[in-house]
């Protein structure tokens, strides 16, 4: 029974081991500076991280950053296209100023809690990593973020939305705006531009995502005086919505609020048209990917939905450059969001590592993180705060002639 | 009862130290990673042992395992948060006051994860084993998919697709492996004994094991039971591990991996059942590399993500096919033993 | 909720109803033959859907001919499935034959996942399937008139084939007693083949007919539209063809009656079908025109 | 008196299978049912032990009703069999086998096994002893350890026979068990029978075909054809009766 075991132990021994490991781990030293273990130590560490400069001068190290990520499984596409994001944005700045290194390690999750906690613990535990990216979905992140805030790791989420996901936690940090944000802005527009007044809302009980944005846009649509008149639950994975369009018929609201994803949107939006139902739409992110026209067809013409980034028009200089790396590489101009906020967990992290004495120091490199001012990110402009949430703007597109048409960015 | 031990007895309680002495030098030497791939190792092993007494040992092929481990991890995530961690966790929906009063140890919290999964079992097994066999299978594909429907669509126990998290985290390699040891332990005494006898009986033949006086409803049900009362525990363990729970945690995929494992070890072996979790769980981190590009020196393929389920798929109908037996087929160790001593 | 929103709804539980009906004959054939749920045919009828998308988005065919290739494509499917996962098995244990059936399953979902990815497709819906037919103020796309008349015309083939052809008496026979056919001097490994041929086909076109109504495909889509038939053809009696088809409808009508009537269980819809079954194992565990296998096996 | 059938009978759908059967088991009695292929024999058993119900009548064993009881309740009760198609556990050992026999005889609870109580070694080691002395007796001792199924035929029989007798019936219902045997092994196994009545005190319903087996072992026989009876009495008048004779003819030409 042991012989086993160790056979496989030292299986995995030489996984993680591919590359030479001769980085000081600092974060330790830190810590122990930390709990106030006595002058001694602090004398040390002083003295580690003053040799560890210095050694920074002379030789350029090697950093490495995890990425849990969504590869395989039911998640894949997003995983994917989000992680190509990551990957190019560290083609394109594969080292820091002081010239260390950054090396990415991607663990594939399978969309999976258990192979999420596997991951992010061999990510810290093995790889050393010093910072981890993704882990893509809400839950998926909540578990990354559980193991990685006890170790004092830092990470950055690209589209984790959900609200809660950054209470209470010290090491967590995302670039997309929060759910609560998304619906206002949704909630608002209607209202105040569009003139919408009643709403039906369909909330998918399966989704974290749809919950959250479901919850805010009530709370705000309500609060400036529009009035939910239905609120219909369905679940992903369902085709059939027949029935409850014929409800929303006869709700007769001004709009409907979609907070779903693509697959179930395009088809309530083509189920809508069939029996004549033909009030305004509107999503979130959720349906921001050419999947969605080419599943609604015709049938989403003229529906509208959130964003965080147009490729039409870019925010930044960066973002400029970036798209123009990126067509040039691939051949695509059209830069997909997730991929654009893909890019910008990496930038930001690289930017804040900048900003650290010891680049592979955790908690500064946390620290950093969290002061960020006026970043100028591929997808836009963000501020982070005290929490670890992205201050950030929002655009509003219209699907036309089957291609998704830049309107509006909205401004927290 | 004599002082005397016996040699078997001997190699027992060997095998039970040397076991012991692994988790303390795992918990001590290892570094994290692989201690929590034991981890997981550890409590896979209580899955698939307890799964095999039913699908293996009885020969009643259920697809449970996913519903059963829901409810032990809510189980026990909801005994183990107390009422401020759980007021302040629920967002779609206030939860029910009983809600928030539920607090358990950790002890207490597992026996009832084991206890809650049992009685629905009971419940489930009436309808079930009214008629034979086959129906199990879709019964309890069903039941695990409406526990999933359950979690979803009543925010104000489970707090929704949003589940639960900073669950206290209990769980060490102590936890999962002495459960694991007992479990294994448990399971080995249920199957030498006449009820594992006439469980076997009711594999081999139930019409027989009839005529012979065995009342097999009652025994299938003990299997069934005692099945998911270990699921239950192991839910509860992984719930603990986690420290973070929602509903797509528990899809059929999960079962699978479980009927991969069982099928691989020998379906009716439990020492099979604990090789095929070594193999499975561990060959599956090892197995990432089927995910990646392959260099074949002359030619290059793509990355496949996915493709390493493509090859579970086609690891258990091969098995099915040519090495019907699996591993270890109905045997157990000692019975290896036996023979190389011949 | 007035007449025409209740007719509208009951039009809408018919065409769902005849979808999973298709589906649950396979179900049902192949259990009276082998006594084998055939957890794959869902992803049978997946690869249905997703041969007629090939084929009218790949190879640009018309939709007739894109039906004709995925009927003849699941077949073939449905008979190789038999021939190299199930027929190796005939005198092994019934739990083995079930783990293939996962196996198989599992596997077809998995190398269209890798082979199409996972996101949907847009299946190209003929025009005139979309088109809106507004009948005494019912206005409904032609394809929810079409899937009905389609299956009760398959159902009447279906039956006369097993009642009035010598191939439908043996099925009909092997369902009782595999010597019986032996003695008819039929081999009962090809009755076998021919079940598995006309439940796959049969899976493709319910394939198909949902793509139209729904018109997306993705390598998962069969996993519950198969569990949820097998559910029906149970609830039917399985075993029995008509059973599968009234089972088929029942479940299909039960679904859109709790979301259209019962709105806040919307989110149990898909939880109906298994309560269903259970039900039926409780109280009559032979369903709806079942028939006893136990004790003609004994 | 030890069984009575009073008034039988069974349907299958519109087909009769047995038609107002009745009659008497005397204890200690080796009692044969005879008659063509589908006369209804096996399905006589399936009613006494419980796996049919008999559409009507009552069946009457120690002079308390079976109707209605399970299968395994009606075993327990004290009637044992072995099935026409030898049904042994083709996983398990030949001890595991009729250690099964004994299932319901050893008194411990699965929780005392599960945490291996002293009760559950007592009991193991108990009927584990009883069943060495069966295996004995049936003198297939030395195979205790082999797997069932790699036995010769004659010896599964003597398997089976052992297993039902572990059940410590009062009664044992044989589902032909001469038949695959050669003359020499079917002698052997009629002395078997017919001391194994002796010595395990019990009474015996068996079905057979071989009519000098049966002329040989039975005190009794019931004739069937066709779900009705058409003859009760000594074996050796039952080869004279002009309509038994026809029955089994008739039974020649169309099968044999």
């Amino acid at each position: 029974m042991y012989l086993i075991l160790e056979a496989i132990y030292h299986d995995f021994k030489k996984f993680p081991k591919k590359y030479a490991n001769f980085k000081v781990n600092f974060s330790n030293i830190t810590d122990c500076n930390k709990n106030q273990k006595g002058e001694y130590m602090r004398k040390l560490a002083t003295l580690a991280t003053s040799v560890a400069l210095l050694a920074s001068v002379s030789v350029a190290k090697e950093i490495k950053v995890g990425a849990v990520m969504p590869m395989s499984g039911p998640l894949a596409a997003y995983g994917q296209v989000t992680y190509e994001g990551i990957e190019f944005a560290h083609k394109l700045q594969p080292t820091l100023k002081n010239g260390d290194t950054i090396k990415l390690v991607l663990v594939d999750n399978k969309g999976d809690k258990v192979e999420t906690a596997t991951a992010t613990t061999r990510l810290i535990s093995s790889d050393k990593v010093t910072a981890i990216l993704g882990a893509l979905t809400s839950t998926n992140t909540a578990q990354t973020i559980a193991i990685a805030d006890k170790k004092k790791i830092p990470v950055i989420a690209s589209v984790a939305t959900n609200d809660k996901l950054t209470m209470k936690r010290t090491f967590a940090n995302r670039v997309c705006f929060m759910d609560s944000f998304q619906g206002e802005v949704v909630a608002n527009y209607a209202l105040k531009d569009l003139g919408l007044k009643t709403a039906v809302v369909i909330v998918d009980q399966a989704q974290v995502y749809s919950l959250g944005l479901a919850k805010a846009f009530q709370k705000a649509f309500k609060k400036g005086g529009g009035k939910i008149v239905k609120k219909i639950k369905i679940t992903s994975g369902d085709k059939d919505f027949k029935a409850v369009v014929s409800q929303i018929k006869s709700a007769n609201p001004d709009f409907m609020f979609l907070p779903l994803y693509h697959p179930e949107a395009s088809m309530i939006a083509r189920q809508s048209k069939q029996i004549g139902l033909n009030k305004p739409m509107f999503s979130g992110d959720g349906v921001a990917n050419q999947v969605f026209i080419d599943l609604g067809g015709k049938a989403v013409e003229g529906y509208m939905f959130t964003d965080f980034f147009d490729y039409s028009a870019p925010p930044t200089q960066k973002s400029k450059d970036f798209i123009a790396a990126y067509a040039k590489d691939t051949g695509k101009k059209e830069l997909a969001s997730f991929t654009a906020l893909g890019a910008d967990t990496y930038f930001l992290l690289v930017d804040a590592m900048n900003r650290c004495a010891d680049p592979s120091d955790s908690i500064c490199v946390n620290e950093q993180i969290k002061a960020t001012k006026g970043f100028e990110g591929v997808s836009g402009i963000i501020n982070m705060d005290k929490s670890g949430n992205a201050t950030r703007s929002a655009v509003i597109k219209v699907i036309k002639d089957g291609k998704a048409v830049y309107k509006t960015t909205v401004n927290p | 009862m004599s002082i005397i031990i016996r040699k078997d007895q001997w190699i027992n309680l060997a095998i039970i130290a040397s076991t012991l002495w692994f988790i303390w030098f795992a918990s001590s030497h290892f570094d994290e990673y692989t201690v929590r791939i034991l981890n997981n190792i550890a409590i896979f092993t209580i899955l698939a042992v307890s799964y095999n007494l039913i699908n293996g040992v009885t020969g009643q092929f259920s697809l449970e395992p996913n519903g059963f481990v829901a409810i032990g991890a809510y189980v026990t995530a909801l005994l183990l948060l107390d009422g401020d961690a759980k007021s302040y966790q629920f967002d779609i929906e206030d939860p029910y006051p009983w809600v928030l009063a539920l607090h358990a140890n950790f002890i207490w919290a597992l026996f009832f994860a084991g206890l809650f999964s049992a009685l629905l079992a009971l419940t489930l097994s009436f309808p079930v084993f009214r008629v034979r066999g086959d129906y199990l299978a879709i019964v309890t594909l069903g039941f695990g998919f409406i526990i999933r429907i359950l979690a979803i669509n009543n925010p104000e126990i489970t707090n929704g697709s949003l589940g639960l998290n900073d669950i206290p985290e209990f769980s060490n390699l102590y936890w999962t492996g002495g459960i694991a040891l007992l479990a294994v332990w448990g399971i080995l005494n249920i199957v030498n004994s006449k009820f594992g006898r006439a469980m076997k009986a009711v594999r081999d033949d139930e019409d027989a094991a009839i005529a012979m006086g065995v009342n097999t409803f009652k025994i299938k049900t003990f299997a069934f039971c005692t099945s998911a009362f270990l699921e239950g525990v192991g839910g509860g363990l992984l719930a603990a591990l986690l420290t973070s729970i929602s509903p797509d945690l528990f899809t059929f995929f999960f079962t699978f991996q479980l009927l991969i494992i069982i099928v691989l070890g020998g379906l009716g072996s439990t020492t099979g059942a604990v090789i095929g979790t070594v193999l499975v769980i561990g060959g599956a981190e090892w197995m990432r590399f089927l995910d990646e590009p392959m260099n074949f020196g002359f030619f290059e393929t793509p990355a496949l993500p996915g493709m390493r389920m493509v090859v579970f798929s086609v690891i258990l109908i091969f098995v099915m096919l040519f090495a019907r037996e699996g591993i270890m087929g109905k045997r157990e160790l000692k019975d290896l033993f036996k023979k190389a001593k011949k | 909720m007035n007449f025409l929103e209740f007719m509208q709804q009951m039009v809408n539980g018919f065409s769902l109803g005849s979808m999973y009906a298709l589906i649950a004959i396979g179900y049902t054939m192949v259990y009276g033959v082998l006594r084998l749920i055939n957890f794959a045919h869902g992803d049978i009828m997946m690869v249905g859907a997703f041969l007629g998308y090939f084929g009218m988005a790949v190879l640009d065919l018309p939709f007739v001919a894109a039906v004709v290739l995925s009927v003849v494509g699941s077949a073939l499917l449905g008979m190789l499935t038999d021939k190299v996962a199930y027929r190796p098995l005939r005198e092994a244990p019934k739990i083995s034959l079930l783990i293939t059936a996962i196996g198989i399953s599992f596997f077809l979902e998995n190398i269209f996942n890798v082979i199409f990815g996972g996101t949907s497709k847009p299946f190209p819906v003929p025009a005139y399937m979309e088109e809106i037919v507004n009948i005494g103020g019912l206005t409904l796309p032609a394809s929810a008139l079409m899937v009905p008349a389609v299956t009760l015309v398959l159902l009447g083939a279906i039956l006369w084939v097993l009642y009035k052809t010598k191939y439908g008496m043996a099925i009909r026979a092997l369902a009782f007693d595999v010597n019986t056919v032996n003695l008819m001097g039929i081999d009962a490994n090809k009755i076998i083949m021919i079940v598995f041929g006309m439940g796959s086909a049969l899976a493709a076109i319910g394939g198909i007919f949902w793509a139209v109504n729904y018109p997306s495909v993705e390598p998962m889509m069969g996993v519950l539209i198969g569990l949820k038939a097998f559910a029906a053809a149970v609830v039917g009696g399985i075993g029995s063809v008509g059973g599968a088809v009234i089972g088929g409808f029942i479940i299909g009508f039960t679904e859109v009656v709790v979301v259209a009537f019962l709105p806040e269980y919307g989110g149990y819809k898909d939880a109906f079908a298994f309560v269903l079954l259970i039900l039926v194992l409780l109280f009559k565990p032979t369903g709806i025109l079942g028939i006893n296998f136990d004790k003609s096996r004994f | 008196m030890i069984l009575e059938l009073k008034n039988v009978t069974k349907k299958f759908g519109g087909v009769t299978a047995i038609k107002d059967t009745t009659f008497r088991v005397n204890s200690k009695e080796i009692y044969g049912l005879i008659g063509p292929n589908g006369a209804g024999k096996t399905t006589m058993f399936n009613i006494i032990t419980g796996n049919y119900e008999a559409t009507e009548g009552d069946i009457i064993f120690r002079k308390e009703p079976l109707n209605g009881l399970k299968p395994h309740a009606i075993v327990r009760r004290g009637i044992a069999r072995t099935f026409q198609n030898i049904r042994l556990f083709k996983s398990m050992s030949v001890m595991d086998n009729v250690l099964i026999g004994f299932d319901f005889q050893a008194k411990y609870t699965y929780f005392e096994s599960i945490l291996r109580f002293p009760r559950f070694f007592g009991e193991e080691k108990r009927i584990k002893k009883r069943a060495m002395e069966i295996l004995e007796y049936f003198k297939i001792a030395e195979f205790s350890e082999q797997k069932a199924t790699d036995l010769s035929y004659g010896q599964q029989r003597k398997v089976e026979i052992a297993r039902a007798l572990a059940t410590n019936p009062v009664m044992l219902l044989l589902d032909e068990p001469a038949a695959g045997m050669n003359p020499s092994e079917t002698e052997e196994l009629a002395n078997l029978i017919k001391s194994a009545r002796d010595d395990f005190d019990l009474t015996i319903l068996l079905i057979e075909h071989d009519m000098k087996f049966v002329n040989q072992l039975c005190d009794k026989v019931l004739v069937l054809d066709y779900g009705k009876t058409i003859f009760e009495g000594k074996p050796a008048d039952a080869i004279r009766d002009k309509e038994v004779v026809a029955a089994y003819l008739g039974d020649f030409v169309s099968h044999d």
